[in-house]
């Protein structure tokens, strides 16, 4: 067989490259040689971003069509890297504690085996490497969450995650094996979609799109799959949470994308619109209604990401390059967003192990800066202007909308918008904690580190100038117009 | 005639105005009193040039061949609402305006003057004196108005400044009120008149008073015939516009504001609510005469509204205590008087009856001069007493006519004027009035001989009441004594022009058409009014003169009418009850609680429920990890069942 | 791009910004010269355009906007930055120039966080400016949510009274108006163009195309008026505007009530009306109804409110209800009235709402109950407030007047018995505005001192003279000469008037 | 008698639904696991005999099924560790213990 092939999985490959180097770095290396292992692997991350965002895909596709790595699919593995490279930086601080300090290495492994997981993922063509780039990405996030031995929350959150996943993994493979019946006996994308024409629509089929959408939604934690999300965001690490809540989400809904676009794409109005739509109202809202009343930081920003995947997963709904493009873009906001408050968060639970958001009034007398990087942040999420957020959101209604004559989408995406203000609301009570509340401030003045002001940085100029900045949004029609392998209209 | 003089007649009080009200904090009462009164007496100057130039110059643009002409000074463009209805700014001389245009700027003059020692010593002498320019301003404004809309505006700015100087003594609660109460109801009675605008000039398509009197019927035929609850729309047109002057002019029920205005500076009763403001809404009917004498209805409810409101007014003056109060109902009804001497008459007929088609207007006219000069006369002469005993009251009065001469004669002069005496001016005026309304009909002319015998009445009951019956005790330890000689001064200018009114050839001058009309006596009329005139001060000489019990054994012989008008017939309790009553109480305070509790809750609502559903289904987020999957796994199978059931 | 001047109207706040951010918390002085010498350079920025557009004009330039620029920003959805002005928008930006500028004087003192205040304060003003240059629906939208966010903080940070309740709902319920706009503005934006034409955000290339699927049309309009009729205070989404004035600090109230409500009434003819003609001919009359409700209904409840700035919320509530009661009645005289009611209710409730201010400064209590014979005491005080008075009852030579009669004889021009009968009412409601404020004038200035701690209070200072007098020559400057002003706007509506009655 | 598909899909259903009925009711860990297997199972069942009946001519549903049992294996092996976290945590292994975090 031809290796040159191997050639095509340039980014794999990178992050293969970096995951030996920190794995051979982090076993020989002396002890004081592991101070070096955060910065070398944030650095080589920050090259990784670049280099896989500069070096052209080869677009083709290998090993038979299984694999593929179109400007597209470059483009969202480079969301992914930015949203993975700030984890790290905002964990520097944490890995650093002594705790921590003689495991720091396996966590950066395994960070970079789940991204490896998830590059799969998105360029799978055939179910075979999707399952394994699935589970890849998913097993060791278990680990991750468990990571704090000493904090029992950890634990309980590792074991409420792995059951699910397994679960859901299991749903999955089931609705696979359904859709194999009906594959004529390939499990590639393209065959399928072939094979799978509205013509003979048969309950069977149904079940098996419902397991397929139950078993990749699990890791989006769409509403009813979404249970897990705020007991594990509450237990697991709080970077292993930004993670979770951004980079493996993000990675998730790529995938959906891709499967329910390419795959079942043909029986778009004839069976999985009306699921999705259900499913859709279901998460932005019940997301929002759990998190109104949530007083746990870490708990909040995880319902707030269980009704922000509802928004993500409009752009499937729009099923067309406009959508595919908002969705990406979408999530790089998200990504930008969700992680400038979780720095701000841990920061704050590092310091402090304050996680409460009444801990966190009049948080603007002491620390200025954080407060501000957190208004910003809410802002952003609550989709007001001119912060990146708006963009992000009035473009994925955009692109739900481009469906023009039908009323249903439309009445969707008022649905969503109602629910924006409910989302305004809660987003607003951090706001308020921070600024209005009169109380004295519970969390004293201190100094971050260094990676940390990095990431937040990062964060900040992100969201303010990412919707401005229009190029990011060109960019990500044409990757995805460029994008032959995917059946776009 | 040039603009300049046009121009600095209305310019010249404003600028007054500003100057007093924006520098006078900076300047001593003395140099704005001066100031105000040169002022005033440059402008009152110029009108009487403008005035006269009108009426005698002979120049072709003013009159032609014996006709008097409207003549546009200026007329500018201030406000185009759409092509055709434009509002001008304009000046448009004619009989009626430049008779106006003395009658104010003198009576203006003479209570600058008269103020300056009247008002010595109080606080807000400065904003006293540009209050006084800012009304004479709009009053000027009011009469010269070439278009209706013009006149509205200066319509509403004389309301703002009688306002303004009702409220002068803004510290007393009951000033304040009496502000109030003056504004909102003249407001109100001009919604009346903006309806009317809006309803006339919709088919007029102009605004212009010209255009529209110069051929009414055209007015007529505009409106297409068409009709609004059985009347026609011209008919309402002009009944809302006449609402307007009731409420300016206090006609029945909207009179309710002007006793109060007594309230105000007595100076100010006399300029605003004696002589000039209050004969507006007469002005107002007088510019649009033709077009009312298109539509007979509206002709017939000035004319009914106006009887009604004469009667009433004397009775209730009967029975004042305060001498102010008298002298505003007793405005009331002479106002009336005019109004009904208008409505009597009309623009058509021929022959004989044309004689006297025209005559009511003149004489209505006339009896707006007269009546300005006189009844300021008697508010001023008024103003002396109070100045001098320190209560409006007559019971505090009595036998003054030994301690201020000079008050004495002069308002004994008015009182004459106003019963209709000759050689007094009040006489040839009323004189005309009442001919004008026999040759109508003879019932109005009857009803209002009626009217004016009560107007002798109570003028002198009010006269004996104060200078004679019996002298007040606290004169002893503090003696009354005529007013200083600003106050002097324009009281007797005002009594020699009362007396000698009555013999200018108003009807040479003032006509609704300009044709000059030749006044002559009617014997029998005069006569009659002359023998009523006499026999009601005859009455209350006997009542009034000496100190006796008459008027008591009256008061008593029927003591339910007696508190009736004294009380004025309660009109003021059931303005209070319509105004706090109803509009407060059933609809003001109703809608606030509507809004607070059922619009304000309802958006609370969808917050408070929104909270209790998140509490709601905080269950299912129960922590048992099994819960997750089955909801998980059931959820899948309920999403699939639904689309299966839905699709296939 | 810099070189199109209605740029600089955004820039110019937006360097504001970057100058406070420069500032120390602390240095007043430098803070406040930021501000008034930003403010001022607006002002005069706003004046320059005024005079260099009428010239235009009179040049003969007839073209249905002036300063027109257009830069791509999101060209796959065509998105641009569209800029331009017609007269109303000029007017628009004058008396937006005009409240910043008063109310940067009227904040002189704020405190605490004055840095942070005044930088709020400046986006606020960016996107009142960007909203009325832009003329692409996006970028119009964009800035209209840029206006509203900051308020949020600056009633809940600086506001008094129950200022989380109010600031959290009126944001909410703002929000949620721009939720159904965004729909709206969506829905126009792909029926844009007619079959295989380029959609576009472009209001001009719409209106010229006219090709909103007329089976559409209502529900856009809906959507988009009721949208934009949250914000222009339209019975019954208006509970937001009497909480949020109140508690709102005052140059807030200023800017909330003196410009922000323009905004929507801006929309209102300018996206809901003018791009969707057909369906604001066929639905107009149930929003008639209900602004007609909103005009006698906030004039009542106004009559008994005990607090200043309720009673003046409630009096803009009347008073913006008339302006979208005018722009319905479809023709150009009414609609020339709402644009004049705009600009005077503008003026006069920001001198209402600096006043105010002012006076709670000095006595502490809004309760008109606890005051009394404040004339006496703070004569200016006094004096301008009767002022701003007299305009909102609609005293001719202010600017409340011209507006009002404008509004009455356009609305008169529909002569059925249904507009009649809510013409009646509208004009009604003259009556009732003299009624409340009368009341307030009487218990509030005239009569006896009630708290004899009055006493000692002081009379206005230099910069609050210099923010009223500004506000009050405007407002006698429009009362004295509307004709310029009403020429330049009724030349604006003659496009807008023309797009209504081809789609009769 | 031959066997047509049926004998073979009721069977791996069964087994589906017995492996989640387990799941759901079991309290022990180690037998939430066990019924996971079951479930797993049935559908490497499934793709065998999706394979075996209709497209006997290739063989990605056999294959397909190694890869799901090995990582059906990997799976087992993290959640065991994981177990065994939780009951050095809180010595036992209970499900309805560990559900201090809620709502």
């Amino acid at each position: 067989m031809d290796y040159s092939q191997f050639g095509a999985m340039l980014p794999e490959l990178i992050i293969l490259g970096i995951f030996l180097i920190v794995f051979l770095a982090d076993t020989f290396s002396p002890e004081n040689g592991k101070k070096f292992l955060t910065p070398m692997t944030t650095v080589l991350m920050l090259l990784a971003t670049v280099a896989i965002w500069i070096v052209p895909s080869c677009g083709e596709a290998v090993f038979g069509g299984m694999y593929v790595d179109g400007p597209a699919c470059k483009a969202m593995k480079c969301v992914l890297n930015v949203g993975a490279w700030i984890c790290m930086l905002e964990a520097a601080k944490w890995v650093e504690s002594d705790v921590m300090y003689y495991r720091k290495g396996e966590f950066y492994e395994l960070i970079l085996v789940t991204l490896f997981g998830m590059y799969l993922m998105i360029s799978a063509r055939h179910f075979l490497l999707f399952i394994i780039g699935l589970e890849s990405a998913s097993l060791p996030i278990a680990a991750l969450v468990a990571y704090n031995k000493d904090k029992y929350e950890s634990h309980e959150a590792a074991i409420k995650y792995i059951i699910t996943a397994v679960f859901s993994s299991a749903i999955l493979l089931t609705g696979l094996s359904f859709v194999y019946a009906f594959s004529g006996g390939s499990l590639y994308f393209s065959d399928i979609a072939v094979q799978i024409t509205s013509g003979e629509m048969s309950g069977l089929l149904i079940f098996a799109l419902t397991f397929v959408l139950a078993g990749i939604g699990f890791k989006l934690s769409l509403v009813p799959m979404h249970l897990w999300t705020a007991d594990v965001y509450q237990g697991a690490p709080t970077s292993v949470t930004a993670y979770l809540s951004v980079v493996s989400k993000g990675a998730a809904a790529f995938a959906f994308f891709i499967i329910f676009v390419q795959v079942f794409g043909q029986v778009y109005s004839a069976a999985w619109e009306w699921m999705l739509y259900a499913v859709i109202i279901a998460t932005i809202t019940v997301g929002n209604l759990f998190a109104m009343r949530q007083k746990n930081m870490k708990r909040f920003m995880a319902f707030s990401s269980v009704s922000q995947a509802g928004y993500i997963m409009l752009g499937v709904m729009a099923a067309n390059q406009l959508g595919m493009a908002s969705m990406m873009f979408y999530i790089l906001v998200y990504v930008v967003s969700n992680l400038g408050a979780f720095a701000v968060i841990q920061m704050i639970e590092d310091r402090t192990g304050l996680v409460s958001m009444d801990d966190y009034n009049g948080l603007h007398k002491t620390n200025p800066y954080l407060a501000v990087a957190m208004t910003l942040a809410m802002f952003s999420l609550a989709g007001i202007p001119p912060f990146a957020g708006f963009f992000s959101k009035i473009l994925i209604f955009t692109s739900v909308t481009s469906h023009q004559n039908s009323m249903a989408l439309y009445m969707l995406v008022l649905i969503a918008l109602i629910n924006t203000i409910i989302s305004l609301y809660y987003y607003l009570l951090v706001v308020k904690a921070m600024w209005i509340s009169a109380d004295e401030p519970k969390i004293g003045a201190f100094k971050s580190g260094k990676c940390e002001k990095v990431a937040l940085t990062v964060c900040v100029l992100g969201i303010v100038f990412l919707g401005l900045v229009s190029y990011v949004y060109k960019y990500f029609i044409d990757s995805v117009g460029a994008e032959t392998l995917l059946a776009l209209n | 005639m040039g603009v300049t003089l046009p121009i600095l007649i209305l310019a010249l009080p404003f600028f007054m105005f500003l100057l007093l009200g924006i520098g006078g904090v900076k300047m001593s009462r003395k140099v704005a009193g001066i100031l105000g009164i040169l002022g005033m007496g440059t402008t009152m100057t110029l009108a009487y040039i403008v005035a006269f130039t009108y009426f005698f110059s002979g120049d072709p643009a003013f009159i032609l061949d014996g006709v008097r002409q409207q003549f546009q000074v200026f007329d500018v463009t201030w406000l185009a609402f759409t092509e055709k209805l434009v509002v001008k700014i304009g000046f448009l001389l004619d009989p009626i305006c430049a008779m106006m245009l003395v009658v104010i700027t003198t009576i203006s003059f003479m209570v600058h003057l008269y103020s300056w020692g009247y008002m010595e010593g109080e606080r807000g002498f400065q904003r006293y004196y540009a209050f006084l320019s800012l009304f004479t301003f709009s009053m000027l404004g009011l009469v010269v108005a070439t278009n209706i809309f013009q006149m509205y505006i200066f319509w509403e700015l004389v309301g703002v400044s009688s306002f303004l100087l009702i409220g002068f003594f803004y510290r007393l609660p009951s000033a304040v009120s009496a502000s109030k109460k003056a504004f909102i109801v003249t407001r109100f009675a001009d919604l009346g008149f903006l309806l009317g605008i809006l309803t006339l000039t919709y088919f007029t398509d102009t605004f212009n008073f010209v255009d529209m009197t110069s051929n009414p019927m055209n007015v007529l035929a505009e409106t297409g015939g068409a009709t609004f609850m059985g009347a026609s729309v011209l008919t309402w047109a002009m009944v809302l516009i006449f609402t307007g002057g009731m409420g300016k002019s206090a006609m029945l029920p909207l009179h309710i504001w002007l006793p109060d205005a007594m309230e105000g500076p007595t100076p100010v009763s006399a300029l605003i609510h004696a002589a000039t403001m209050v004969v507006a809404g007469v002005y107002l009917v007088a510019r649009m005469f033709p077009v009312y004498c298109v539509v007979d209805a509206s002709m017939t409810f000035v004319t009914v509204v106006g009887a009604i409101t004469a009667f009433y007014a004397a009775v209730v003056a009967c029975t004042q205590i305060d001498i102010k109060r008298v002298l505003a109902f007793s405005t009331i009804s002479q106002i009336a008087f005019m109004m009904v001497s208008l409505g009597v008459a009309s623009t058509g007929g021929v022959g004989d009856g044309h004689h006297y088609t025209g005559l009511g207007y003149m004489a209505g006219m006339f009896h707006l001069f007269t009546h300005a000069m006189f009844k300021a006369l008697l508010f001023l002469g008024a103003g002396a007493l109070i100045h001098a005993v320190h209560s409006n009251d007559y019971t505090k009065m009595g036998g003054l006519r030994k301690y201020m001469p000079i008050t004495h004669w002069t308002f004994l002069i008015g009182c004459l004027a106003i019963a209709g005496i000759p050689p007094f001016s009040g006489f040839f005026s009323k004189d005309e009035m009442l001919a004008a309304m026999f040759n109508n009909n003879w019932i109005w002319g009857a009803w209002m001989t009626m009217v004016a015998g009560l107007t002798a009445f109570y003028m002198f009951r009010l006269y004996y009441l104060i200078f004679w019956w019996e002298e007040n005790p606290d004169y002893a330890h503090h003696k009354p004594h005529d007013a200083p000689w600003q106050m002097s001064v324009p009281l007797i200018f005002l009594a020699a022009v009362s007396c000698v009114a009555g013999f200018i050839p108003f009807g040479e001058l003032v006509t609704w058409n300009g044709a000059p009309y030749h006044i002559h006596l009617e014997a029998p009329v005069a006569c009659t009014s002359i023998i009523v005139a006499l026999a009601a001060i005859a009455l209350a000489t006997k009542m009034y003169m000496k100190k006796n019990d008459l008027p008591t054994k009256f008061k008593n012989a029927l003591p339910g009418l007696w508190t009736a008008a004294h009380r004025r017939f309660y009109w003021d309790e059931i303005y209070l009850f319509i105004t706090h009553k109803i509009i407060f109480g059933c609809i003001s305070k109703p809608i606030a609680w509507f809004d607070r509790h059922v619009i304000d809750a309802t958006m609370d609502g969808f917050a408070k429920v929104t909270q209790k559903v998140s509490f709601a289904i905080r269950g299912m987020q129960s922590g048992n990890v099994q819960a997750y999957v089955l909801w998980y796994f059931f959820g899948a199978l309920a999403l699939a069942f639904i689309t299966w059931i839905c699709l296939l | 791009m810099f070189g199109n001047i209605l740029i600089w109207f955004v820039i110019i706040p937006v360097l504001m910004m970057a100058g406070l951010g420069l500032c120390r918390n602390s240095s007043m002085a430098a803070i406040r010269t930021v501000m008034v010498v930003g403010s001022t350079i607006l002002l005069a920025l706003a004046i320059w355009l005024c005079v260099d557009f009428l010239a235009l004009r009179a040049a003969g330039n007839d073209a249905e906007m002036l300063f027109t620029g257009s830069w791509m920003w999101y060209a796959p959805l065509n998105i641009h930055l569209a800029v331009g002005v017609d007269g109303i928008s000029v007017l628009m930006l004058m008396l937006s120039a005009i409240i910043v500028f008063a109310g940067t004087f009227a904040s002189w003192k704020i405190n605490p966080l004055p840095k942070n205040f005044f930088l709020w304060f400046a986006l606020l003003s960016t996107g009142v400016f960007g909203f009325f240059i832009s003329i692409d629906m996006f970028t119009m939208f964009m800035f209209y949510e840029v206006a509203l966010i900051p308020m949020y903080l600056l009633i809940g940070v600086w506001g008094t009274g129950r200022k989380e309740y109010s600031a959290m709902k009126l944001t909410l319920m703002l929000m949620g108006g721009s939720a159904f706009l965004m729909l709206g503005l969506l829905g126009i934006y792909w029926h844009s163009a007619p079959e295989g034409g380029e959609l576009t955000w472009n209001i001009l290339e719409i209106a010229k195309n006219n090709a909103v699927d007329p089976s559409w049309q209502n529900l856009l309009f809906c959507f988009t008026f009721v949208g934009f009729g949250v914000l222009g205070a339209m019975f019954p989404f208006h509970t937001w505007s009497p909480d949020g004035h109140a508690c709102a600090p005052t140059a807030v109230s200023m800017l909330h009530a003196g410009v922000l409500m323009k905004l929507g009434g801006y929309g209102c003819f300018r996206i809901a009306i003018y791009l969707l003609p057909a369906a604001a001919n066929e639905l107009a009359w149930i929003f008639i109804i209900l602004t007609g409700i909103s005009v006698v209904y906030g004039a009542f409840s106004a009559c008994v409110q005990t607090d200043l700035k309720y009673i003046n919320a409630y009096s803009s509530v009347s008073h913006c209800g008339m302006v979208l009661f005018a722009l319905l009645m479809l023709n150009t005289t009414a609609m020339t009235g709402a644009i004049l009611q705009m600009l005077s209710h503008g003026l006069m409730t920001a001198l209402f709402f600096a006043l105010i201010g002012m006076i709670y400064g000095r006595t502490h209590t809004r309760d008109i109950r606890q005051m009394g014979g404040l004339m006496q005491i703070m004569p200016y005080l006094g004096v301008c407030y009767m002022i701003a008075g007299f305009a909102s009852l609609g005293l001719p030579g202010l600017s409340g007047f011209v507006a009002e009669m404008t509004i009455f004889f356009g609305a008169w021009e529909d002569s059925d018995l249904f507009h009649r009968v809510f013409v009646i009412a509208a004009t009604c409601s003259i009556v009732i505005t003299a009624v409340y404020i009368l009341r307030v004038v009487g218990k509030l200035l005239l009569g006896k001192v009630q708290d004899e701690h009055h006493w000692q209070l002081t009379d206005a200072t230099w910069f609050e003279r210099l923010s009223t007098v500004t506000l009050i020559a405007c407002i006698a400057g429009i009362g004295f000469f509307p004709n310029w002003i009403n020429e330049t706007i009724q030349h604006s509506f003659l496009p807008i008037v023309q797009a209504i009655q081809n789609a009769i | 008698m031959d066997l047509n598909i049926l004998w073979y899909l009721v069977p791996s259903v069964v087994m589906f639904a017995a492996g989640v009925y387990g799941f759901v009711t079991r309290k022990n860990m180690i037998a939430m696991l066990v019924s996971l297997e079951l479930i797993l199972n049935s559908a490497d069942l499934n793709f065998v005999i999706f394979n075996r009946f209709l497209f006997p001519d290739s063989m990605e549903g056999m294959v397909f099924s190694l890869f799901a049992i090995a990582i059906a294996a990997a799976e087992t092996a993290v959640a065991i560790a994981i177990i065994i976290n939780i009951y050095r945590a809180i010595g036992s292994t209970d499900i309805v213990e560990t559900n201090k975090m809620k709502h």
